[in-house]
Formats: structure tokens, C-alpha cells, sequence
């Protein structure tokens, strides 16, 4: 009985959990953006503007919500919640603590998110093609081409890490961790999978699909209201869950001493959240066949590399083939 | 959780793997053609799976996961041909690509 | 719950080979793979129910999606879709494949192919050390066949058929650049399809 | 030193894959340097090897060297392996230093032409091969070099290759020793079969194990094995592609057409004698032949006009010597007139070559004529190498007198012969030296020419003194002989005759083509023979003609009669009925995808149906 409510509970935490830094995540990312460019950022709502967010939320529910006479109605719907189911999906598989997750133990667990990752794409594949906008058409299949490329590596680049422990599991490769967090035999893989995630998520600097100064919006042109609040959402839940999964699978996950298993996953993922805000302020933005380039001529081979490396002395020092 | 039997799981299969050869045979469009072909070669992968499900084996997902690397070659040629067919001819319309058909001369 | 998988499946599959829009009918189809996948894991094959959603849904879908862009079929292309699919143009086709289902589920039917107790045909899948001969049989209790043990027989006793899987990939990769070279940006991303699929299992 | 045997048909192949594969690119200098150089190393390994044989000589006087086996097919396990033997010596001292001399001449004789890397390269290759011919301690490696040297002559006879006739020439060469290599490999196979082995040595000891003498097997093995000497040495009925070998450069024709690749048929029965020693009746055939050879080979020469055809039929009567010698079991006798003809001959054919430049590339000695002033080195060596052979051709008519086989009569129609080389050779050299001056001379040899001209002649007037082959430990003379050489004064007094009448053919052509001028009406020895005659000889006893009709009129006479088709007609009705057949089917190919796919599905049911039902 315990049992049931304390995945009852953890299947309605969780992923409010998420949303809510998605959402607190805006005000983080403005704040912080705004002292490393030394002006003030908002700070008018709530006291240092912590309701911001909730104003945010308010103003797109109230907007409009319209949706183009050209564009491809039932698709033009759907596209956006895609986004956000399957944000909310890969919530599912996180180990924060022992006894906290709601999928407690999927024994592919990896390999869930990463078929979440590629369910990803469509969202903004098919917002970008129902808009009916050459604008966000080219959004999207900038969108579909990024992503695809770096889908590749990105799960090459955690094979490192499934070599090592032997499992898809997520709560099993963290148990592995406690002695030592693979981000340094692994660290290779986790550069690899820090870039893949950045574009998979379309953070800047890889948010081509989106490039404001070429593409006006990208593939999000013509959503508007609550719609567009969706998106925006999603794209900060894809930055929780990357970097709680960096956390997971290079650093330890709960893993650290003195302070609760909880507190540690939080403080580790938070880190990486601002780690990525801290990208988007200093980096800039790639040109397309660069960012293409970059993926498949550099980043292909070397997290192959990681791969045959990684097998080879797991190999040789298992001395066992099986 | 209950136990599937097998019967009712291959049916769905041949159910599939019909409705592919339906839309395989109905359909002029080449995407369209390309699509129901992946319908098929996905029931037979479902197939391969229920059987070696039944047996506690693990060749069906084997031979899934070759069925998948053959449907993922076979995409790419059909889609990169699907391109060039759309730029020489104006049309996607298979039964407009007949041009190889014999001819009267032996 | 295995029948209500298997009914969205097939409807969305119907669905798909009966759309116009040719994006439509691949959203159809790939809820159809999605709940193939879910399907696979009912059966006790989680690994490839992954690789279902990875790799077919979230590549090779994605491509098809991305070559429709390419295309750029706007509403015309349905009215001439509509042309060419005549309502009579179903009857033979439909006729044949159901005289073809009808054949395939006969056997199924009649119990023909599937055997009740352990013969000799167990035995020789009694190999797998985690499952008992005669458990097996009484389909009580299913075990997951993990992604590990799919993985120690794709490299062990398919492992030549690895390789010409991967020789297949290379040939498709390279057919595909050399048929869309007069167009790089196309001809690179049939490709980039093949890396996934590959990788996939491994 | 003789472990470095390996490396001497390595040297000149190193020289042909250089000039093959770099050739276009390189100077004419660096090929001289690359094609000479490997012929000069390889001479000089030659004499080093020579020299360590026959001062600290091997256990038995026999050296092998194993390098690796070739390949394996069940008992067959044939080896590249190379086995000297004084026989073996006496060959590679022929092959590489007359090899290098010919080599050294080319540099400067074929100086302008544009291929001079190719020639040199396709030299070098004969070479190389020529050396496994020889050196190959089993019959099918010595088979290697066989076909091989067979396809550099080929090669170089058709060097020219832009004349048309040239190119037949070529042709010609290759396919009627084509006749006898055939016979050669069925006679490999057949000792294959039967002996299971193709190691010489092995041969002899298992042949004389397993077959008595005189029996059919032995004979069919030494007949089909004299069959690939016949071809490849010129013989009756075989000799008629020499005379037009001569299309090549000459030094072509003096190393490949007199000197090495020629004799290699006379090296062959001289090889594997144990089996012809095993079939007394193809002897007899060997000494047949070569004694109907040189005759009618000799007659022919005297009858020829261009100069290289004269020595063409030349060599052809003097291999015929050879044959006749070997047929008589007196190998020693026939490899000594191999080695001072090598020499003799080499030495002809390359003043000849330049004798033709010199006078403009005029081949008929009768528009030639008191060269001898203008070109003395030539006349003068030509002169001093052409008394070598008759030395060594009386060391064969001895033999012939004392042996069992021979005899007085067959010794006096090879007395007979001899008189006949003496008219012929001195009516050339008669001819172009002496009497008024007919030609300008556009040109005079330099020292790679006379040099190699000089010591070839030296070459040929030593052998008359020196017996090579006993001086290199090879012996074997005629079965009878032995009481004739142990009183080598008879011996010597039987050869001697030889010489006289020599001298008395030397008078002949003399007295008809100085003194009564006979050569300048362009006519011919003997006056009274008829012209019918005379046009026989010269054309060489119409053998040409005899194989036109009896092979080719044949066989272009059926392959006319099959182009009619009479059998085809029969084939035309099924091509006929398939042809109906694919039209029906082809209204199946509409073109349409889903058409096939259809059929495709229709297959499937119906397939499916035939299992359930």
C-alpha cells in the first residue's frame, strides 16, 4: 500500500517538479544572462521578480490562441504537445534517490530516453511544416537534420558508459559510480553528450532552428498564446532532463556525502542548468553546414573512438569476451 | 501481466502485413508505396518477435533488428530515388514511370 | 490491454494507407509503430520495443517526414492524390490481400504450427539457462529476453550477419549519396539515416 | 659463391620490372645502365659461379638450390628449385655471357630507337626466363621458362610491330612452336600420370625403374618430349618459322634465333637423356632429323639471297648438327657445337646487322659488295668466328663413325653437309666483302659493337681448339666411342677429314663467286640444276606451301562450309520458339511497380494455398 502512494506521489511530483524549473528556469536564465552582462534583468515582480514566471503564464494563457487559416489545423495542434509529452515521458526514467522515480528500475532505462529524444524531433518537424511558412518550414528541417545528426552520438557517446557498468539502467549505473563518477574515464563521452544535448534541446549556441536573425522565429513563427508557452516550456524541461542526466550518468547521480541523496541530485543538476546558461551567454552561433560539420566529421569519430577505446580496455582488463 | 498467446499476436501481424500489401497495391504515390512497404516489413518484424518471445529467445529480436537495418538502407535509396524522380519527372505518380518497359523491337 | 494495443495498431495503420496527406498518413503510422513498440514490450522484448521508437519511429519516420518537406506537396498534391485513389481502385486489392490473411490465419487457427506440450522442438531451445524446459511451454510466467542476451547472440552467433548488415548499410549509404549527388543537401541526409540503426543494437 | 645461384635469373628480372615499370620515364643512359648493368652483374656472377664449380666442385658435381615449392596438388609437389650441373654451367656461361656481349651490341645498334626501353626490358625478361629454362631441376619449372622464352621471342620478333608482316612473322613463331609445346605438355602429363613425378633426376631413376627399354610408354614420353625440342629448335618439320623470325632486330636474332632460346630444344633431349635412352627408336628419329635438317636447311641457305635468311637457314642446319650428335648419344659432341655456334653464329648475325645498317638496311648480298675494306673489323671477325663450328662439327662426325647407331654412310652424308655450310657462308662472306664496291657506307660500328664482335669471334676460335664441355666436366660421348677416344689419333685423323673438305668448299665458293663472278648475274651455285630446282631451295623445300595446303585451305575450306549454317538451322528454331515464347511473356512487363507487386502477392497466395490445401 505505501508502496502505491509513494508512486502515486512520485508520478505527480516528478514532473511538476520539472515543469516548475522549466518555468522558474525562464527567471533563472534572465537573471543570470543579466549579471554576466552587468545590467539588472527582471526584478520587478515578486520580490527580486521571483513571479515573474506566473506573470509570464498569465499573459500567454490570456493571448489569443490562434491558429492560421493556412496552416495544417489538426497537426499544427498536435506538434506542441509532442514536445511536451514526451519532456514529461522521460521525466519517468530519472533515478533522483533510491525510492524516488517513478519508473523505478526500467532496465532500458537509456535507451527510453533516447527514443524520447527522436520522438522529440517530430514536434518540431510537424510545427514547422503545418505553419505552412517557408520560415518555419526551413526551421524545421534545419530541426529534423540537427537533431537526426546528433541523436547519433549522442547515444554513441553514452555507450562509454554502458560498456563500463554493462546495463541500460539508470539506477544501476549510478549504484556504479560509487566508486568513482565516470565523468573521468568517461570524459570524452560526456563532453560529447554535453554538445549533443545542447543541440538536441536547441540551446544556444546550436538553436539554428530558431535563429531569430535569419529565420524570424523558426518553426515556432506562427504559434502564439498558450501554444507557444508550450514550446517555450519544453525547451527548458529538455535542458532540466540533459542535465539531470549528466548527472546521472557522469556525476554520480545522488552519490555525495553529508547532505540527503535528493539534495545532492538537485544541487549537481542545477549546476549543469546554469553551466548551459552560461553557454548561451558566451558562445556564439554557428553556421549551419558548420554546426552539421562539426557533428559528423568531429564528433561521430571521436565518440566512436570513445566507443572502441572504452571496449577495448574494459576488453583487456576483463580479459573475459563475453 | 497476463501472457499473450501467440495465435492472437501473429494475427495482428497478418493483419498488418495485409494492410501493408493493401496500400502497397491501392496507392500510385511513391511515398505512399515506400510507407506500406514499411508496414509490412514491420509486421514481419512483429512476427519474428512474437515467435521468439514464444520460444524465450532472443534470435526474433535478432532478426528484428536485421529487418530494421534492411528497411533503414532501403529507405534511404527509396527516398534519395523518391528526390530524383521528383526533379526529372513532375510527378510521384509510380504509374507515370514506366519508361523501362520492353518495347516492340526484340 | 494487449488487444486494445493491437486495435490502435492496426487502425492507425489502416488509417495511414487510407490518408491523402501524406504527412497525415505518416503521423498514423507512426502511432501504429508506437504501439507495435508497446506491443513488443508486452511480448518481453523491451530492447527492441526501444529500438522500434528509436530507430523506425524516430529515424526512418523522420526522414520520410523530412523528404515530404523537401518536397513541398501543398494542397494540390491532395486533389491529385484524391484522383488517383478511385474508391474502386480498393476492391482487388483488398480482395487479394484478404484471400492472403485469410491463408495466413488459418494455420494460426488451426493450432498447426504452434505445439501444446515440450517436444522434441523444446529441447532444442532449452539452451537458455534462465528458463526451464517445461515452464516454457506453459506460458505462466514470461521472461524478458534483455537487450544482453539479444546482444550476445547478435555478436555471437549472427555475427556474419552483422557484418553484411553493416556491409547492406554501407552500399545503402552510398547509393543513396550517389543517387542524390546532383542535390548535397538531400543526398547527405538518407546518409545520416544509416549511423542509428547501426549503432542501435550495439 | 654457389649459394648466390638464385640470384643470377633474379638479376636481369629485376631489370625487366625497373625498365617496365619507370621505362617511358627514364633517360636512354639510365636504361643502357639498368638492362646492361643487370646482364653485366649476372655475367660476372656466371663466372664466379663457373669458376667455384670447377675449383672446388660440389659432392657429386651437382648443386641445388631449393628456394621455395611452388605449389601443391596431391603427390605433385613441383619446386623452384634450380640444379647446376656441368650441363647446366656450360648453359649459363652461353646464356649470360653471350647475353651480355648481345646486350652490350644493343645498346648501341638499337640506340635510336624510340622503344629502346622496351627492348630492353623485353631482353632482359628473355633472359631471366632462359636462365629458369635451364637452371629448373624439374621438368614443369623448366616448362615456366620454356613458354616463357617462347613469348619474349614473340614479343621481340614482332618488336616492330607496326609493319604488318612483322607482326605476322611473330605469329608465325609463335603458333608453330605452338605445335611442338603441345606436344611437350602432353608429354608432361603424361609423365605425371605415369611417373608422378617431374624432377628430372627422379625421372630417370623411376623411367628406368618402371619401363623397360624400348617400350611403348617410354617411347610415346621421349617421342612427344623430342615433339617441343622439334618445335622449339627448328627442326624438320617444324623449322618454318626461323626464316621469318629474322624480322626481329638482330640482336634479337642472334641471341634468341642462334644462340640460347633455339638450342633449348637440343638442351632438353641433352636433360632428360635418361628417358631418351629409354627409347632407342626416338633416337634414331633425333639423329633422322637432325641429319634430313641440315641438310635441307644447308641447301636452302645457299640458295637465299637476303642475308639474314641465310643465316636463318644457317642456324637451322647447324642445330640440325646438334640433333644428329644427340642422336647419336653424343651429348658431349652436341653441346660443344652449342657453345662455339652460339659463338660463331652470335657474332654473324650481330656483323650482319650491322652490315645492313651500314649499307642502308639493304638486306640482298648480291647489291652488296667489297665491304671488306671499308668495314674490316666485321669481315675479319666473321671470318675468324665462321672456322670455329667446323671444329666442333668434326668432334660430331667422329662421334658419328665410331658410335653403334651411326655409322660411315650417315658420317658421309654429314661430310656432305659440312661441305655444303663451307659454300654457303663463305658465298656470303665472299659475296658482301669482296669484288667492286657496290654501296656507299653510311655508317661505321663503334666500340660496343666491335667489342663484342671481337670476343664472340675469339669466343668461336678458341672452342675450335678447346673442347668447352670437357673443360667444364660434361662427357658424355657416344656409347662405342670410348675405344676411339682412347686412341685419339684415329679419332682425331676420322674428324680431320672433315676439315679438308671444308677447305674444299671454301675453294668452290671461291672459284664460283670470286673468280667467275657468279655473283654478279645474282645466280646461284650449281649451274646445271634446274630452275625448278633452284626455286625449290630457295624456297626452303616449299615446306610453307605444303602447310598452307595441307592445314589452312583445309580448315578455311570447312569454316567456309560451316558459315553456310547447316547446323544452325536446327538452333534457329529454338531460338525462334524462345523468341515467341518472350514476346508472350513480355506483354507481362507493363512497367508498372504495382503491377509486379500484384503478381508478387498473387505468387504469395498461391503458394501459401498450395502448402494449407
Amino acid at each position: 500500500m505505501t508502496e502505491t502512494i509513494r508512486l502515486l506521489l512520485c508520478i505527480l511530483i516528478i514532473p511538476n517538479v520539472v515543469l516548475g524549473m522549466a518555468a522558474g528556469l525562464i527567471l533563472l536564465e534572465r537573471r543570470l544572462l543579466a549579471v554576466w552582462q552587468e545590467r539588472l534583468g527582471p526584478n520587478r515582480v515578486g520580490p527580486f521578480g521571483l513571479l515573474q514566471p506566473l506573470a509570464d503564464a498569465i499573459k500567454l494563457l490570456t493571448k489569443e490562441d490562434w491558429i492560421p487559416p493556412f496552416a495544417d489545423r489538426p497537426v499544427f495542434v498536435i506538434a506542441p504537445a509532442i514536445v511536451m509529452a514526451t519532456g514529461i515521458l522521460t521525466c519517468a526514467i530519472l533515478p533522483i534517490a533510491p525510492g524516488v522515480g517513478i519508473v523505478d528500475d526500467l532496465n532500458i532505462g537509456l535507451l527510453f530516453f533516447l527514443a524520447m529524444s527522436s520522438l522529440g524531433a517530430y514536434s518540431v518537424l510537424l510545427a514547422g511544416w503545418s505553419s505552412n511558412n517557408k520560415y518555419s518550414l526551413i526551421g524545421g528541417l534545419r530541426s529534423a537534420a540537427q537533431m537526426l545528426s546528433y541523436e547519433v552520438f549522442m547515444g554513441l557517446s553514452l555507450m562509454g558508459v554502458v560498456i563500463l557498468t554493462g546495463t541500460f539502467s539508470l539506477r544501476e549505473i549510478v549504484e556504479a559510480q560509487r566508486d568513482g563518477w565516470f565523468f573521468i574515464p568517461q570524459f570524452l563521452g560526456m563532453v560529447i553528450f554535453m554538445l549533443a544535448g545542447l543541440a538536441e534541446t536547441h540551446r544556444m549556441p546550436f538553436d539554428l532552428p530558431e535563429a531569430e536573425a535569419e529565420l524570424v522565429a523558426g518553426f515556432h513563427t506562427e504559434y502564439s498564446s498558450m501554444k507557444f508557452g508550450v514550446f517555450f516550456i519544453g525547451e527548458y524541461a529538455g535542458v532540466v532532463v540533459v542535465s539531470a542526466l549528466m548527472t546521472t550518468l557522469f556525476f554520480g547521480g545522488w552519490l555525495g556525502p553529508w547532505l540527503p541523496p535528493i539534495v545532492w541530485f538537485m544541487l549537481k543538476t542545477l549546476t549543469f542548468i546554469c553551466l548551459f546558461i552560461l553557454m548561451r551567454a558566451t558562445l556564439p552561433r554557428p553556421r549551419y553546414d558548420q554546426l552539421m560539420a562539426l557533428g559528423w566529421k568531429v564528433m561521430l569519430p571521436l565518440s566512436l573512438l570513445n566507443v572502441v577505446v572504452t571496449g577495448a580496455i574494459k576488453l583487456a582488463t576483463t580479459g573475459d569476451g563475453g | 501481466m497476463n501472457p499473450i498467446p501467440m495465435e492472437q499476436s501473429l494475427m495482428v501481424a497478418a493483419m498488418l502485413f495485409s494492410l501493408g500489401l493493401i496500400g502497397l497495391l491501392v496507392r500510385r504515390n511513391v511515398i505512399f508505396m515506400l510507407i506500406s512497404i514499411e508496414i509490412m516489413l514491420n509486421a514481419a518484424g512483429l512476427a519474428f518477435v512474437v515467435a521468439g518471445s514464444h520460444w524465450q529467445a532472443a534470435d526474433g529480436q535478432v532478426m528484428f533488428l536485421f529487418i530494421i537495418t534492411m528497411a533503414a538502407a532501403e529507405v534511404a535509396i527509396g527516398l534519395a530515388l523518391v528526390l530524383r524522380l521528383q526533379s526529372d519527372l513532375p510527378t510521384l505518380d509510380v504509374d507515370a514511370m514506366d519508361q523501362l518497359k520492353g518495347g516492340d523491337d526484340a | 490491454m494487449f488487444w486494445l494495443t493491437s486495435i490502435v495498431a492496426i487502425v492507425a495503420t489502416l488509417l495511414a494507407i487510407s490518408r491523402l496527406n501524406a504527412t497525415h498518413a505518416l503521423l498514423y503510422l507512426i502511432v501504429s509503430f508506437l504501439s507495435v513498440a508497446v506491443l513488443f514490450l508486452q511480448l518481453g522484448a523491451p530492447f527492441v520495443a526501444a529500438i522500434e521508437v528509436i530507430v523506425y519511429a524516430g529515424a526512418i519516420m523522420v526522414l520520410f517526414v523530412f523528404v515530404i518537406m523537401l518536397l513541398n506537396l501543398g494542397p494540390h498534391a491532395v486533389e491529385g492524390e484524391r484522383q488517383l485513389l478511385p474508391p474502386h481502385a480498393w476492391i482487388g486489392p483488398g480482395l487479394l490481400a484478404a484471400v492472403l490473411l485469410l491463408e495466413l490465419l488459418m494455420p494460426l487457427s488451426n493450432n498447426q504450427f504452434i505445439p501444446t506440450t515440450g517436444t522434441a522442438k523444446h529441447a532444442d531451445h532449452s539452451t537458455i539457462p534462465t528458463i526451464p524446459t517445461e515452464a516454457a511451454p506453459q506460458l505462466q510466467e514470461r521472461m524478458v529476453v534483455g537487450p544482453k542476451e539479444v546482444g550476445i547472440k547478435l555478436f555471437s552467433t549472427y555475427l556474419l550477419a552483422v557484418e553484411l548488415a553493416g556491409f547492406l548499410l554501407l552500399a545503402g549509404l552510398v547509393g543513396a549519396f550517389h543517387i542524390g549527388r546532383e542535390e548535397p543537401r538531400t543526398s547527405a541526409k538518407p546518409g545520416a539515416m544509416e549511423v542509428p540503426s547501426q549503432e542501435g543494437p550495439a | 659463391m654457389l649459394n648466390y645461384l638464385a640470384l643470377l635469373p633474379t638479376l636481369p628480372l629485376v631489370g625487366f620490372l625497373i625498365l617496365t615499370a619507370f621505362g617511358k620515364s627514364l633517360s636512354k643512359r639510365s636504361v643502357v645502365a639498368i638492362g646492361v648493368g643487370s646482364m653485366a652483374l649476372a655475367a660476372m656472377l656466371t663466372i664466379g659461379i663457373a669458376i667455384h664449380f670447377l675449383s672446388a666442385p660440389p659432392p657429386g658435381h651437382v648443386f641445388e638450390q631449393h628456394l621455395w615449392t611452388w605449389f601443391q596438388v596431391g603427390d605433385l609437389a613441383p619446386g623452384f628449385s634450380l640444379y647446376l650441373d656441368a650441363l647446366s654451367l656450360a648453359m649459363i656461361l652461353v646464356i649470360t655471357l653471350v647475353g651480355f656481349l648481345i646486350h652490350l651490341y644493343s645498346a648501341e645498334f638499337m640506340r635510336d630507337d624510340d622503344a629502346y626501353a622496351r627492348f630492353f626490358a623485353y631482353m632482359n625478361l628473355f633472359v631471366s626466363l632462359m636462365l629458369i629454362l635451364v637452371l629448373a631441376d624439374n621438368l614443369l619449372l623448366l616448362y615456366l621458362g620454356w613458354e616463357g622464352v617462347g613469348m619474349c621471342s614473340f614479343l621481340l620478333i614482332g618488336f616492330w610491330y607496326k609493319k604488318p608482316e612483322n607482326s605476322k612473322a611473330a605469329q608465325k613463331a609463335f603458333i608453330v612452336t605452338r605445335v611442338g609445346d603441345t606436344a611437350m605438355a602432353i608429354g608432361l602429363f603424361l609423365l605425371i600420370t605415369q611417373l608422378g613425378t617431374l624432377d628430372i633426376q627422379e625421372l630417370g631413376v623411376r623411367a628406368s625403374e618402371k619401363w623397360p627399354v624400348g617400350s611403348g610408354m617410354a617411347v610415346a614420353a621421349a617421342a612427344l618430349l623430342l615433339g617441343g625440342a622439334v618445335g622449339k629448335s627448328a627442326q624438320l618439320p617444324l623449322q618454318t618459322w626461323l626464316p621469318d623470325a629474322m624480322a626481329g632486330p638482330s640482336p634479337v636474332s642472334a641471341l634468341i634465333h642462334a644462340a640460347t632460346m633455339v638450342t633449348a630444344g637440343v638442351y632438353l633431349i641433352a636433360r632428360t637423356h635418361a628417358l631418351f635412352a629409354l627409347a632407342p627408336v626416338v633416337l634414331t628419329a633425333v639423329m633422322l632429323i637432325g641429319l634430313l635438317t641440315q641438310l635441307t636447311a644447308g641447301i636452302s641457305a645457299v640458295h637465299q639471297r637476303d642475308i639474314k635468311r641465310i643465316l636463318a637457314y644457317s642456324t637451322i642446319s647447324q642445330l640440325g648438327y646438334m640433333f644428329f650428335a644427340l642422336g647419336v648419344s653424343s651429348n658431349g659432341a652436341a653441346i660443344n657445337h652449342l657453345m662455339t655456334h652460339a659463338c660463331f653464329k652470335a657474332t654473324w648475325f650481330l656483323a650482319a646487322g650491322a652490315v645492313i645498317i651500314a649499307v642502308n638496311h639493304e638486306h640482298d648480298i648480291f647489291k652488296m659488295g667489297g665491304l671488306g675494306k671499308k668495314l674490316p673489323v666485321l669481315f675479319w671477325t666473321m671470318f675468324f668466328a665462321g672456322c670455329g663450328p667446323f671444329f666442333s662439327k668434326d668432334g660430331i662426325l667422329a662421334e658419328v663413325w665410331f658410335s653403334d647407331t651411326g655409322g660411315p654412310f650417315l658420317w658421309l652424308l654429314g661430310l656432305f653437309g659440312v661441305f655444303v655450310t663451307s659454300i654457303y657462308l663463305f658465298r656470303l662472306l665472299f659475296t658482301v666483302f669482296l669484288g667492286p664496291l657496290k654501296n656507299d657506307v653510311h655508317w661505321k660500328p663503334g666500340l660496343a659493337i666491335t667489342i663484342p664482335l671481337v670476343i664472340l669471334a675469339t669466343g668461336s676460335v678458341v672452342g675450335a681448339i678447346v673442347e668447352y664441355p670437357r673443360l667444364l666436366g660434361y662427357h658424355p660421348y657416344a656409347t662405342g666411342t670410348e675405344a676411339a677416344h682412347a686412341s685419339p689419333y684415329l679419332h682425331a685423323a676420322i674428324g680431320k677429314i672433315a676439315v679438308g673438305v671444308a677447305l674444299a668448299g671454301i675453294y668452290v665458293a671461291y672459284r664460283l663467286f670470286v673468280r667467275h663472278k657468279h655473283y654478279e648475274a645474282g645466280e646461284v651455285v650449281v649451274p646445271h640444276i634446274t630452275l625448278r630446282m633452284r626455286r625449290l631451295f630457295a624456297a626452303g623445300w616449299y615446306f610453307d606451301r605444303a602447310y598452307h595446303a595441307a592445314f589452312v585451305v583445309p580448315f578455311q575450306a570447312t569454316s567456309r562450309f560451316l558459315r553456310s549454317e547447316l547446323i544452325d538451322r536446327g538452333y534457329d528454331a529454338v531460338v525462334a520458339l524462345v523468341q515467341t515464347g518472350h514476346r508472350q511473356i513480355r506483354r507481362s512487363q507493363t512497367g508498372r511497380l504495382r503491377w509486379y507487386a500484384a503478381g508478387i502477392a498473387v505468387g504469395a497466395v498461391f503458394c501459401l494455398g498450395a502448402v494449407l490445401l
